[in-house]
């Protein structure tokens, strides 16, 4: 049995699923109460769950993210909503400096079961600062699973499965992704850290793309099996840790890579997809692995502008066939 | 250490009052025009709009000096204006057109004149507070007496920049001013739920810095409260906090129907609004009804003109997308 | 708002003050041999240490329960032996031993000992403060009455992080003690250079929070003052923030010889020593010297045998330079 | 004429010149004043142009950029300190998301010329949070100039390039490298920012390193000298802008590339390198490109285990080795 939900319904049925499961799970930030937060993603819990389990902040990211934290040493199950990714930079210490390492300097002491969402991404209007995809920032930094769900199933599947990891994730929600469409098992599935999904399988070009360019990249693929070209798209779900051999597998495959991401190309978890495999498969390459990044630019606000800054379709579409014809 | 500056219309000049009461006007149907054109999806994002918040913004720009400088946040468009943006680049802004005032590539939580002094809006709570300090520590420096100001809400005075950016202003006795609006509420939580203070100006004390709660829907008194803020950074005797008592009409953003709040609040506030409150004052005054329309019309219909040369502008050239990341 | 609490050392038994005492000598044994360490270029990084300032890191420890937890900063040794920490595993982990407190990975910014409840010690500013407020929240929320304490330094009252955890610890009622060790300097640069207020516990009531500046050289003032805020929080009144006035001996870290203090500073410091206080007391209450010395040698022994012990251990293993990124 | 200079005297100097030539530019930070900093970097300073232009502030890390940021808007040349780059995650906001963005977003309406000194890098023994190369927390940060010298020359001459461009740069000033004695010329130079520097001319592999592993490097390809290998040791010295075109003329030669870096492979400069390459010149490989990175953990406190953290020379150089003799 399944049911036709969105992304945003996925995850608040991921939230109260974690919050019935297992007492230890308590939902927190700005506005998450009453008012259902600002994308409307924690509606209903707080009249379900009540004031304990579901508990309003002030507006003090660090506050936040070092509740999080305290409450994890104690054996509590954080849940905590960022509003915008954008605004992990205001408590970039609490998660880069404590959460990310406090395990590590402990010499393994404690262990930091924290998940904290946050809205992610461009594509909405929203201006430089509330559009970045802030899981860029974090790559560098040992010691955080990073979640980039793309559909409802793996926006509920991944979330039960950071909430119930012992070790700190944060989960990236796609802001345009939030009225998207999807098919979830009843009883949904709990999802796995560390597996990528092939979206569509194709012996021509392996697309790697996550969240809004994993669904370009299947329009992508879908343009180029009008031209008899057979593309395997591959989303890898989680950046940290990353499933590199599902990567690799395919690129034996196919002999062609491309990574899409909506992000710059410098610090990118695209490229650092490339460099790794490229470190140990060259010979698999036929062709240079195409690297599709935004602008290097903030995101701008004016539609015309943003569209270009994200890798389009179009974009997508003639690097592949330039990695194609190559 | 919190008083409540009381209003000394006297002293302002009659023509000045119908400025700013201009000037509200002119605000007023700018953010209804935004509410509109967003609900027709004319306009992508977010926005903020600060109905019921007029009086604030104007009282306070026009105690300062051109040469002062103003920051404000994502609910910025009424300081924006107040300081003397052009109405036609600050819809075309939020239009994201290429003669907006950002070229397209700030939108309605960015808006900025440096031409004005309105040296931006800031999305991220109390981000420009560290960078207003930088701003007055500039005059400083150079030995020139102008000074700046920052709006900022209530809920903006729980994050970590706030506390940071008040206690360096004071030790190193800035010229800057402060001022809180407090709406009460920070989005869709009341003050109470996230704050274990009512008077934000008691925060003042904390950092040895002066400190006012005044009423923020009556111009004058906004006015005088900044003018003699400004008067005291000028000297050299530091920054101030002013807590402004206001209320928004609307909802935090276009999203909220604002359902949140208890029966009768909204009610109680509109008779408080501070344009009729400016009306009231001015009509005591002895300014006929006949004057007051005019000023209004006069204000509708420069937002109409604006607005329709905005939208006539076209989109910004593809090529802007790249420029301006470094100069 | 601010008050000092008066000693009350009637109440509390004579072995409970000379346990505190060797507590105290111990911790000041302790530092002595990290400085020495130190400067035989046997330890690499960077030490704080807090000699001068073991009555706050006593008194206030001691006045927790064993369930109790406790954080700290980087000049965090004194408190973590406070709570509890084993001597030899605390000079192991300063060593950089594979049977230090942490495996030899934290260091001394990092002393942890979770079995005693000392959750973390903190090498940037204001860190844990923030974190603090988690562990209350646990105890908040499981219904325990156990409480937190988080000791942290003049300076960090500066930063961000400090005020989003006061203010949320307060709207939150959660169990938690704020313990400031005013010892006048942030690093090289006395408090007045950097915070417009003196009494520090005065920022308390920005955040509707009892505070109290208190005497941190006097170990049973110190106790008395925390007991009390525990009791507070225990009870469900929510935080404290408790200023305890002391100063440290040496400069800020081993590469700093303090040339900035004025003369006399340290001297008069050095007169209200919090060792020498405390025997003063024990002396009046009758105790002999031959019983201090005792308590003295025991310290000395029992700081020296762990040493040594310590000095023996083997570097870690290298693959555990791997180990514990993830469960 | 030319004098031996350690590189904390070479950041002193770039400093005092740099406020002897413009008025416009004052240094300020914690304890950079009468006591001459955390490093004794700004030793003197305070004594020779006064509480003015030499200014302590607070702990208050957001307040020091958000200063910076603001004088700048008014036509001054702040040169601000954050004492550990690690500590760039207090303020982490005001970097990337003011500093970077604020002349983009306001449609070029403001220049920011400020200059943002941190100490930087592992290797002494400070510990998780005070060890971190924090350039690679900013790389997908468009906006940002990032400098990362490794000799006093550099030192000076990077850092008076700082000051006087235009937009904001942040140099990061290797601890490890503080004492590292080197030539400067009298009058020093002043340095370019954008322009990588070969270090050493070879034909058989190319070598990339900054800071304390563009040492190593360097030690590295006098090992494979010793061989008959002949190594190109090449120090970006920039990373944004990052002088592409050195390192790809080099590799045209050699056939081989090794970036050494002390940080994770993922989100850093390097894999970010190897992608740009391998993306353009795929044929120029005569072996896969090797990453040479820090191990996927934070920084370990004991001696031992941050030795092994960091690489060594033997890792560099047994790296080199496999890639010479693929
Ligand atoms: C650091 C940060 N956290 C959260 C937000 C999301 N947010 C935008 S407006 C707002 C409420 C602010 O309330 P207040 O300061 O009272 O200003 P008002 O909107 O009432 O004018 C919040 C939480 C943000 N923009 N930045
Ligand atoms: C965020 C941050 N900024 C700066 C530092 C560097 N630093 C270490 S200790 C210190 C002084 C702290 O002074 P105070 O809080 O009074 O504590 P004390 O050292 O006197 O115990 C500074 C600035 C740091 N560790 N973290
Ligand atoms: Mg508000
Ligand atoms: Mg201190």
């Amino acid at each position: 049995m399944s049911e036709t939900v969105t992304y945003r319904e996925a995850l608040n049925r991921g939230m109260a699923d974690a919050l019935a499961e297992d007492e230890r799970v308590f939902l927190f930030g700005e506005d998450v109460g009453a008012s259902g937060g600002a994308f409307k993603i924690t509606d209903g819990l707080f009249d379900r769950f009540g004031p304990k389990r579901v508990r309003d902040t002030p507006i003090s990211e660090q506050a936040i993210v070092g509740t999080a934290i305290g409450s994890a040493l104690m054996g509590l199950r954080p849940l905590a909503e960022i509003m915008f990714a954008d605004f992990a930079a205001v408590c970039f210490d609490q998660i880069a400096n404590e959460l990310a390492k406090y395990r590590y300097m402990t010499g393994g002491q404690v262990t930091l079961p924290v998940t904290i969402r946050m809205s992610n991404g461009a594509g909405g209007g929203f201006g430089s600062q509330h559009s970045q995809a802030a899981e860029n920032w974090l790559l560098n930094v040992p010691g955080l699973k990073l979640v980039v769900p793309a559909t409802p199933a793996d926006a509920y599947g991944l979330l039960r499965a950071a909430v119930r990891d012992p070790d700190p994730v944060l989960v990236f929600e796609h802001k345009h992704l939030f009225n998207l469409k999807g098919e979830l098992n009843d009883p949904p599935a709990v999802g796995e850290l560390g597996k990528a999904e092939i979206v569509r399988s194709g012996e021509d070009i392996t697309l790697v793309g996550t969240q809004l360019m994993r669904h370009r990249c299947v329009e992508v693929a879908e343009r180029l099996a009008d031209d008899g070209v057979e593309a395997e798209v591959i989303d890898p779900r989680t950046l940290a840790p990353l499933d590199l051999d599902t990567i690799r597998a395919s690129l034996d495959r196919t002999n062609r890579l491309l990574v899409a991401q909506e992000c710059p190309p410098d610090g990118s978890w695209g490229a650092s997809v490339i460099a790794r495999v490229v470190g140990t498969q060259l010979e698999a390459f036929d062709a240079p692995p195409a690297l599709v990044s935004a602008e290097e630019t903030p995101v701008p606000y004016a539609g015309v502008l943003e569209e270009m800054w994200l890798p389009s379709v179009e974009r997508i579409l003639d690097a592949a066939k330039r990695t194609l014809d190559y | 250490m919190s008083s409540s500056t009381s209003s000394s219309t006297a002293e302002i000049p009659l023509s000045e009052q119908l400025e700013w009461l201009r000037l509200m006007h002119e605000i007023r149907v700018f953010e209804e025009e935004c509410h509109r054109m967003f609900a027709q999806g004319i306009v992508r994002g977010s926005t903020h709009l600060g109905q019921g918040q007029e009086a604030v913004a104007v009282g306070a720009c026009r105690a300062l000096r051109a040469s002062d400088t103003m920051s404000c946040t994502y609910r910025g468009h009424a300081a924006v204006l107040a300081k003397g943006a052009p109405l036609d680049e600050a819809f075309g802004e939020i239009l994201g057109k290429g003669k907006g005032l950002c070229g397209g590539k700030g939108g309605s939580m960015h808006l900025t004149d440096m031409r004005v002094g309105a040296i931006g809006s800031f999305a991220i709570i109390g981000a420009h507070l560290p960078i207003a300090l930088g701003v007055a520590h500039a005059a400083q420096y150079q030995g020139s007496d102008d000074v700046t100001l920052a709006f900022f809400g209530d809920g903006a005075t729980n994050i970590g920049a706030f506390h940071e950016a008040l206690n360096m202003a004071s030790v190193w006795k800035l010229p800057a001013i402060f001022v809180c609006e407090n709406n009460l509420y920070g989005e869709y939580s009341p003050i109470a739920s996230t704050t274990p203070i009512e008077r934000l100006s008691e925060r003042a004390a904390a950092y040895a810095m002066a400190g006012a709660t005044i009423d923020g829907n009556d111009v004058v008194v906004v006015h005088d409260a900044v003018a003699e803020a400004a008067a005291r950074a000028r000297a050299g005797e530091g920054p101030t906090l002013i807590e402004a008592l206001t209320y928004r009409h609307k909802g935090h953003s276009r999203a909220d129907p604002a359902a949140y709040r208890p029966p009768g609040e909204l009610e109680r506030w509109l008779q408080r609004d501070p344009i009729t409150l400016l009306e009231g004052r001015l009509r005591e005054a002895g300014v006929d009804s006949e004057r007051l329309d005019a000023v209004r019309g006069r204000a509708e219909r420069a937002v109409a003109e604006a607005l329709e040369r905005a939208k006539g502008w076209p989109d910004p050239e593809p090529e802007t997308r790249l420029e301006h990341v470094f100069a």
